[in-house]
């Protein structure tokens, strides 16, 4: 487990070190293919046994290692598609070398700060992680590879924001552990391990108030509605390989946290309220997505309403619980990180080919960039909840969740939202897709285009390793569609275990 | 210990001092007050946490009240100081809504806080308000940052969401575990560095303190 | 004996043109032409020489053939003297309305071949009026279909023994003006006219000449019969033989021919006392014969007669 | 089991190929694409028949999750639909090996078409809810990238607001399948027939109206059609022929699938809606198809038309199953599935010939087509063998399944209820509206664009299609005749879906000919075809015998003395329908637009611009208001995220504030 904490750090380091030379970006690299490598005994024993760390301050078990693999593979996929994105942007002169230095620094920070969410046991430690998630994404952000003043913004507002909602799930925190020790003193009583074993002796009315706390705090940071307010700003001036991760993987580890509390809620406060809770805030926010979906013309903020939409379903399904509930969001977690990173490297693309994430001003990339064109489709279909893309798959089992409990308003709300989604997404795509080309080729879409006689630039490897990547996702995505294997479906009923359902 | 009820009574007594200086915070025009206030502030709660330690006897609340003075009561003011000078903004608050009204809703603020929080949650504990009280303060902190346009006020407003926090933190549990404490009063020190580092930054870019022009992302 | 019954309506029905034409012009005050004056048309048009369009195409060839060919087919599945052992098997009033269309779809087809404005208008008047003939029609069959248990145009005209109830009558006045308005006479088209503006079928048929144009003259002559002899069969069957014996087809023949005259004599009597109307007026007659039709239905459904 | 029982799988293996081969960069490989998808097809039209003729069995099953599981079964209903859709795929095949040379993008095309199929027949073969959404919603997406083939901001459009509107059809589907579910306990659909007992009235009618909604909007029922006439047109046409031939049908499918096998009988009211439906949709599909002018779009509203009339069917048959009726039930279900094998071959075969004459003349108006019967001779007859087809006439197919749908409306007299006694016959009425107006509008579709002088000058340069597509076109023409000569091998094969459904037989048919069991109501198209060329040979005979020594003379069209007549003299398709646009003018709102501009008021006319158009009744007062109100609503909320941080920072203080108020 340590070293899977330890190399991101060094890597980092190395990076900060490096920045000066142009090899920042292949340490980065070095630094996720060992840390993927080695995170892979980690990953596999604990699914079976948990296993612990640090006198009892890491643990992990199967949730964690689901986390944990998310958070690895979306870290390689996008230390390899970072190098070439940023030598875009190095030549286009948007960021400077000492800036790429910083750029993979932070990355790899930014990992480790995930990877510690996914193996803190300890409640208040992994409100640290979240905490410190934020300042270095902030960081990141803030690096602001497209216009300076909107990335202070996005920055500026993501920070506050996650600041002020974490501050309330430190409070939580506190409330929670005030209730611990009132059942067991004082010895280690903010564990997960420790409360998970004690949570039915705690005070309901006490865990009520924590869960409100923490629900809000680290709903704040999932980007639930009508607390998500930074998250399209962010998005949208991110970096897209950290527009990728934002989406991909921090959401679902602010959303962890989350889950992780309701299992110690649950035994004493009853599933009736945390569900309601959870699936009130999906709700709310899938409605309010779908709208600012509809409604879009910016398509890395489109894509930011989707990841909105998309916790929110992922919180409806936590929220309808049962095991087909559980498992429904727990596999649309790994359904989404597969989608939404796909879909902001492509449009990361899209925008270098075209300068801009205007939609209307995007035009015929399918006759530009056929490949890249129909990776798009294939995420913004799997988006959108088509079959038979990976996403419907999990969308489906909620719904067959939330017919069980008898819950026909939700169904037919989420049925609702989901079509104006649907539309949303085909529409602000289709019209980006279709049509012809108007712009100037560029030499970073070009390599997309995979017009053959050009000159074969610098960046024409990266580009070819980024294509990979994106069409591995993409194969991911319908394969995830048509089946699920067998060793994510144990993994999953395994977290769903750790997490106390039957 | 000795005569724990008076203990207990300055307790409340602090708590209500902190209270009071997030209170006055709707009042203040100046920046520079608003510092002051925070620093105040700061001092009543490592304050605070010093009685805890005298009543419950443990070492590392010695520790958690000096290293609170020392960053939330020096370091961080001075950091704050140096950057409402380095802006070179006006020294006035700004805020959206009148002195008057802001009093107000920070009092209905405080009143939804008791009202929703009387039901028996807390069966121990040394003090009745004190959780209600650092409630409210985050509360009324937060609603200081929604209300105060400069960026800087909305720094100011953060530290006081956190002393109250803190002010939870040690009533409700008599403090964290130390490494845990260390850990949370890291994080916030370089949240608040890193958010003095932006604000600085938006004045340069924006020309302004103001957060009014930050609103160029919307939709 | 009886397979053969198609070949009164193919052999009189010149005949019975003539003799409304004839009647018409008594009416009128006229002497008009003689009796047996289509025989002698036809003959001629045999005779004469064919004109062809070099616009046309093979459709506009073989359009009469099909015309004439399925009003022939159409007056098979009729029972004109007798309801036995026609071609019942064949069809029921349902193919013989569609057998019909068929003819009238190639005769449209023709009239746009020749890549005259004429032919074009006049097969879209056609089709016009046919939209609102053939529904009217249909359901005026309907009516009789549905009180004799069968489509079969046979059983109709055997379980028909009387005009009798009131739906019959309404049916039967929608369906009379559905025959003005498909065999083409005032006050729908007028059939001795070629002028541009008001002609319907004739607007089809602009195009041909010689035999051609017989071909399509004689099919028009039979669909009137067969019309006149369809409304009989159902409306008004009585005196139709149902077997074959001598008597009773001959008995039959003689009322036969009593029931075509009083028809030709209707036919010429409506022909003199209106005047054509406008094309698009057209629709407000049609809709009200449709009325006249659905409510002979909802009649009959209601009342059960 | 018999061999026959695994073609399918040989099948699969032929199309997965074909979709292989598509995607390979060798360009010689392209000409087996369409060889391996029309070995596919007959592959499954084997096998559909096997399944025909076979109980009902199980296929195979994968899992999927701990939850799903892929499951396929095969039964009579399911083998009808593929049949039909295999006969199509196997003719649209060979149709393609010639059409898809010109194409852009042609492995793509290949990739897609082969998917197409492959999916149409994984909708009717599924076993279970999960495996029918997956398979649907494939054939759904396969087909949205088939209509924005040519990657056009129309195509774009049509093709979203198709997806829009089926993916809206599919929720609806969704929700249906979760109340069988709930109800029921299981997904699978032979579970849920056998416990669709449990279901209790109230769920029944919702599940009805939901099918209604869910599967109309892909069989592109009115007021849920409007998407059909844009996504049909701007398809290739080997795809528009698919999908106005089959894939629509597989909401019929659904349909039937759902209504009337699983969920059983139903009220009366059920089969009365599904007839009103079925003649508004006919009535208004032909109406609004006599109106246009592109070829396509004309041949895509006359499938609402058809659709309509399958409904009538449908509609009928489950009217009289609620009376007990079973005899005549199974008529009407006959007649429906009759017409639903036919109208995908006159249909395949009409979008086949437009696609042939897109081909030549690159126009899809039929204002600048026309003369093409003698460039393009098999076209021509093809085309015509498909519009009387479609027109119902004798002795084609079409006349067949629309006499058996005549019939079986007017038998509904002998329903115990007045409703329907009343309402069906008005639907025979709908019938013959539809019917005479069918007849013009193909007079018109196929007059305008075959006969007269070519309208322009592609028009005159046309040159007949490459041998597979006339080919493809000539087969699906046989089959109409084949079909409608002799109706035995029709109803052979639609009896043993609609016999057991309905539970009873209502019709004796032998090979040539058709009774209605119990009553003298007989028809021989057989018979007919045979009077018909004794007749047209006799009229032959004595034509030529007459006719030995004249001689016959060439000459131009009559021309009222003008010294030449131009092709802009000839009666043009707008003129052809505008009668109908005046009668029809309360259901056209048609509006016009006269601008006249003078050089000396008001004796010289510079110029007049005449355009008129008649207003889209349900996009104009249905979805347009429906979006518009959405589009406000959303404005409206967008003002939620004005860009203010403390707005936002209000937010998470009120959402705090409420959840302690009501929270704890």
């Amino acid at each position: 487990m340590l070293p899977v904490l330890i190399i991101p750090l060094t890597t980092a380091l190395a990076c900060y070190a490096l920045r000066r030379t142009r090899w920042t970006g292949y340490a980065g690299l070095a630094g996720a293919v060992s840390l993927t490598v080695f995170s892979i005994p980690a990953v596999v024993s604990s699914i079976s046994s948990p296993m612990e760390g640090m006198g009892g301050m890491l643990y992990m078990d199967a949730l964690s290692a689901y986390m944990m693999s998310l958070v690895v593979f979306l870290s390689l996929a996008s230390a390899v598609y970072s190098i070439g994105y940023l030598e875009h942007e190095q030549k286009a002169g948007l960021i400077d070398r000492k800036g790429v230095g910083r750029y993979f620094a932070l990355l790899n920070l930014f990992v480790f700060t995930m990877l510690l969410v996914t193996v803190a046991n300890n409640l208040a430690l992994m409100w640290i992680a979240i905490e410190a998630t934020t300042i270095v994404s902030a960081l990141l952000i803030g690096l602001g590879v497209t216009k300076r003043e909107l990335a202070i913004e996005a920055a500026w507002k993501y920070i506050i924001l996650c600041t002020v909602g974490i501050t309330f799930a430190l409070l939580g925190i506190f409330i929670t552990y005030y209730a611990s020790t009132a059942v067991i003193g004082t010895l280690g009583a903010l564990n997960w391990t420790v409360l998970k074993s004690i949570a039915s002796q705690l005070n309901p009315a006490t865990m009520k108030l924590a869960f409100i706390f923490v629900l809000v705090g680290y709903g704040t940071k999932a980007g639930l509605a009508p607390v998500h307010n930074w998250l399209p700003d962010a998005h949208s001036q991110a970096p897209s390989p950290i527009s990728a991760l934002l989406s991909g993987i921090l959401l679902n580890t602010a959303f962890y946290g989350i889950m992780r509390f309701v299992s110690i809620v649950q035994p004493s406060t009853g599933e009736m309220f945390t569900g309601s809770l959870l699936i009130i805030f999906g709700l709310v926010s899938i409605g309010i997505s779908s709208i600012f979906i509809l409604v879009q013309d910016n398509y890395k903020r489109l894509l930011a309403y989707s990841s909105i939409e998309h916790m929110g379903i992922i919180s409806l399904g936590f929220g309808i619980g049962g095991p087909a509930g559980m498992y429904g969001a727990l596999l649309h977690i790994l359904n989404h990180a597969l989608s939404k990173p796909l879909m902001f490297f492509a449009s990361g693309r899209i925008q270098a080919r075209y300068g801009t994430t205007r939609i209307e001003k995007v035009n015929g990339v399918l006759s530009s960039m056929p490949l890249l064109g129909i990776l798009t489709f294939i995420g913004a279909l799997s988006l959108s909840g088509a079959p038979p893309f990976n996403i419907f798959i999990s969308e489906f089992t909620i719904l067959m969740a939330a017919v069980d409990r008898g819950l026909w308003f939700v169904i037919g709300t989420f049925l609702f939202f989901a079509v104006m989604v649907f539309y949303g997404i085909l529409s602000g795509f289709g019209r980006m897709l279709f049509g012809a080309d108007q712009k100037a080729p560029h030499p970073w879409g070009q390599g997309v285009s995979g017009s053959s006689g050009e000159n074969k630039t610098e960046s024409g490897f990266w580009t070819i390793c980024s294509n990979a990547v994106m069409i591995v996702m993409a194969m991911l995505i319908v394969v995830l569609g048509l089946t699920i294997p067998d060793f994510i479906d144990s993994t999953i009923r395994a977290s769903i275990q750790a997490l106390g359902v039957k | 210990m000795k005569n724990w009820i008076h203990v207990f009574s300055v307790i409340d007594f602090i708590s209500a001092g902190i209270l009071l200086t997030a209170v006055a915070m709707n009042a203040l025009r100046r920046l520079e007050s608003c510092v002051k206030a925070y620093s105040l502030n700061s001092w009543l709660l490592s304050l605070l946490v010093a009685m805890t330690a005298l009543v419950v006897g443990e070492t590392h609340l010695y520790i958690a009240s000096l290293v609170t003075f020392l960053s939330k009561g020096v370091i961080i003011p001075v950091f704050l100081r140096r950057i409402v000078k380095q802006m070179k903004v006006t020294h006035e608050v700004e805020p959206y809504i009148s002195n008057a009204m802001s009093l107000t809703i920070s009092g209905i603020l405080v009143a939804i806080v008791y009202g929703s929080l009387k039901q028996g949650i807390f069966v121990t504990g040394f003090s009745r308000n004190v959780l209600q009280i650092s409630i409210a303060v985050i509360f009324i902190g937060l609603f200081i940052m929604i209300t105060r346009k400069k960026a800087i006020t909305q720094v100011i407003g953060l530290l006081f969401m956190e002393n109250g926090l803190f002010l939870a933190g040690f009533s409700l549990t008599y403090g964290m575990p130390t490494l845990i404490e260390l850990g949370v009063l890291f994080d916030m020190l370089m949240g608040v560095i890193i958010l003095g580092i932006f604000a600085i930054q938006i004045k340069r870019v924006f020309a302004s303190a103001d957060l009014d022009k930050l609103t160029t992302l919307k939709g | 004996m009886a397979y053969f019954q198609f070949l009164i309506i193919l052999l009189l029905s010149p005949l019975l043109n003539g003799f409304i034409k004839k009647l018409k012009a008594m009416m009128q005050g006229r002497v008009g032409p003689v009796l047996l004056q289509p025989y002698y048309d036809l003959i001629r048009l045999f005779s004469k020489e064919m004109v062809l369009s070099r616009v046309t195409s093979w459709i506009f060839k073989a359009a009469p053939f099909i015309v004439f060919a399925s009003t022939l087919v159409a007056s098979m599945m009729v029972p004109v003297i007798t309801t036995d052992s026609s071609f019942g098997m064949m069809g029921d009033v349902i193919a013989f309305i569609y057998i019909l269309a068929a003819g009238r779809f190639f005769m449209a087809l023709a009239g746009l071949d020749a890549g005259t404005a004429f032919g074009g208008e006049g097969s879209s008047r056609e089709m016009t009026v046919a939209i609102l003939v053939e529904p009217m029609m249909m359901l005026c069959l309907f009516t009789a279909a549905i009180s004799a248990g069968s489509t079969n145009i046979a059983r109709i005209a055997e379980t028909q023994r009387l005009l009798y109830s009131p739906s019959h009558i309404l049916a039967l006045s929608a369906f009379i003006v559905a025959i003005i308005a498909e065999t083409g006479r005032i006050p729908v088209d007028n059939p001795d006219t070629h002028l541009e503006l008001t002609m319907i079928h004739e607007g089809m048929i602009l195009e041909y000449s010689g035999p051609h144009l017989a071909l399509m003259e004689w099919a028009h002559y039979m669909k009137q019969m067969l019309l006149f002899t369809l409304t009989m069969d159902i409306f008004f069957p009585l005196g139709i033989a149902t077997d074959t014996g001598l008597f009773s087809l001959a008995f039959s023949l003689v009322i036969f021919i009593l029931k075509m005259l009083l028809m030709g004599f209707l036919m010429a009597w409506v022909e003199s006392s209106r005047a054509k109307i406008r094309f698009f007026q057209l629709p407000s007659l049609l809709e009200g014969a449709f009325v006249l039709a659905f409510l002979s239905l909802l009649t009959y459904i209601m009342m059960g007669k | 089991m018999d061999p026959e029982s695994y073609l399918y799988i040989i099948g699969t293996v032929f199309f997965l190929s074909g979709a292989i081969v598509s995607l390979s960069p060798v360009p010689r490989t392209k000409t087996f694409i369409y060889l391996l998808s029309f070995l596919g097809a007959l592959c499954f039209l084997t096998f559909s028949l096997h399944l025909l003729f076979s109980p009902p069995q199980d296929l195979f099953s994968i899992p999927v999750s701990s939850f799903f599981e892929f499951a396929f079964r095969g039964d009579p209903l399911s083998g009808f639909f593929i049949l039909v859709i295999s006969l199509l795929a196997s003719a649209v095949s060979i149709y393609s090996i010639g059409y898809a040379k010109d194409l852009k993008h042609q492995g793509l095309m290949g990739f897609l078409f082969n998917l197409f199929i492959l999916s149409m027949f994984a909708v009717v073969l599924s076993g279970n809810v999960f495996t029918f959404l997956v398979s649907w919603e494939t054939m759904s997406m396969v087909s949205y990238f088939l209509v924005t083939f040519d990657r056009d901001e129309t195509s774009a459009k049509a093709g979203l607001i198709y997806a829009v509107m089926t993916h809206m059809g599919t929720a609806f589907i969704i929700v249906l399948f979760l109340i069988l579910y709930k109800e029921t306990g299981s997904m699978n659909f032979a579970e849920m027939k056998t416990h669709s007992a449990q279901i209790p009235d109230l769920l029944k009618h919702v599940i009805f109206v939901f099918s209604m909604i869910g599967f109309g909007t892909k069989a592109g029922i009115v007021p849920l059609h409007t998407w059909l006439p844009r996504a049909h047109p701007t398809a290739p046409s080997n795809i528009s022929a698919l999908m106005s031939g089959v894939m629509i049908k597989t909401g019929i499918y659904g349909f039937i699938r759902v209504v009337l096998d699983i969920t059983g009988t139903g009220p009366e009211w059920w089969g009365i809606a599904v007839i009103t439906i079925g003649a508004v949709s006919s009535v208004l599909g032909i109406l609004y198809a006599l109106m246009e002018h592109d070829i396509k779009r004309l041949l895509a509203y006359s499938s609402v038309e058809n659709i309509g009339i399958i409904l009538l069917g449908i509609g009928a048959s489950m009217t009289f199953r609620s009376h007990g009726l079973f005899a005549l039930s199974a008529i009407a279900l006959t007649a429906s599935l009759c017409h639903t094998l036919n109208h995908a071959l006159f249909k395949g075969l009409l979008f086949l010939g437009s696609g042939s004459v897109m081909h030549a003349v690159h126009t899809r108006n039929m204002e600048e087509m026309g003369g093409l019967i003698k460039s393009m001779p098999y076209t021509g007859l093809f085309f015509l063998i498909g519009s009387v087809s479609i027109c119902a006439l004798p002795p084609f197919n079409g006349f067949v399944s629309e006499w058996m749908t005549y019939q079986s409306l007017l038998l509904g007299f002998e329903s115990p209820s007045i409703v329907s006694k009343i309402v069906s016959p008005l639907g025979g009425a709908a019938l013959a509206l539809t019917g005479a107006l069918a007849a013009a509008c193909f007079v018109k579709a196929f007059g305008i664009s075959f006969l007269g002088m070519p309208r322009s000058r592609h028009a005159g340069e046309a040159r007949e299609s490459s041998p597979f597509m006339t080919t493809a076109m000539g087969i699906l023409a046989i089959l109409c005749l084949l079909f409608g000569i002799f109706p035995g091998l029709v109803i052979r094969l639609a009896s043993p879906v609609s016999f057991p459904l309905t539970g009873s037989t209502g019709l004796v048919s032998g090979l040539g000919f058709l009774r209605i069991d119990g009553s003298s109501t007989a028809i021989s198209p057989a018979a007919i075809l045979i009077t018909m060329a004794v007749m047209l040979s006799a009229t032959l005979v004595f034509f030529l015998a007459l006719r030995r020594k004249r001689k016959t003379v060439y000459a131009d069209s009559w021309d009222c003395g003008i010294p030449a007549l131009t092709p802009r003299m000839q009666y043009t398709a707008t003129a052809f329908s505008k009668p109908i646009r005046l009668i029809f003018k309360n259901i056209y709102l048609p509006r016009r637009d006269l601008k006249v501009s003078y050089l000396v008021k008001p004796f010289f006319v510079r110029s007049i611009r005449y355009s008129g158009e008649i207003t889209p009744f349900f996009e104009r007062y249905i979805y347009e208001p429906a979006t518009g109100f959405i589009q406000r609503v959303a404005g409206k909320v967008r003002l939620l995220q004005s860009g203010s941080l403390h707005l936002y920072l209000g937010y998470i203080l009120i959402t705090l504030i409420l959840l302690l108020l009501f929270g704890t």
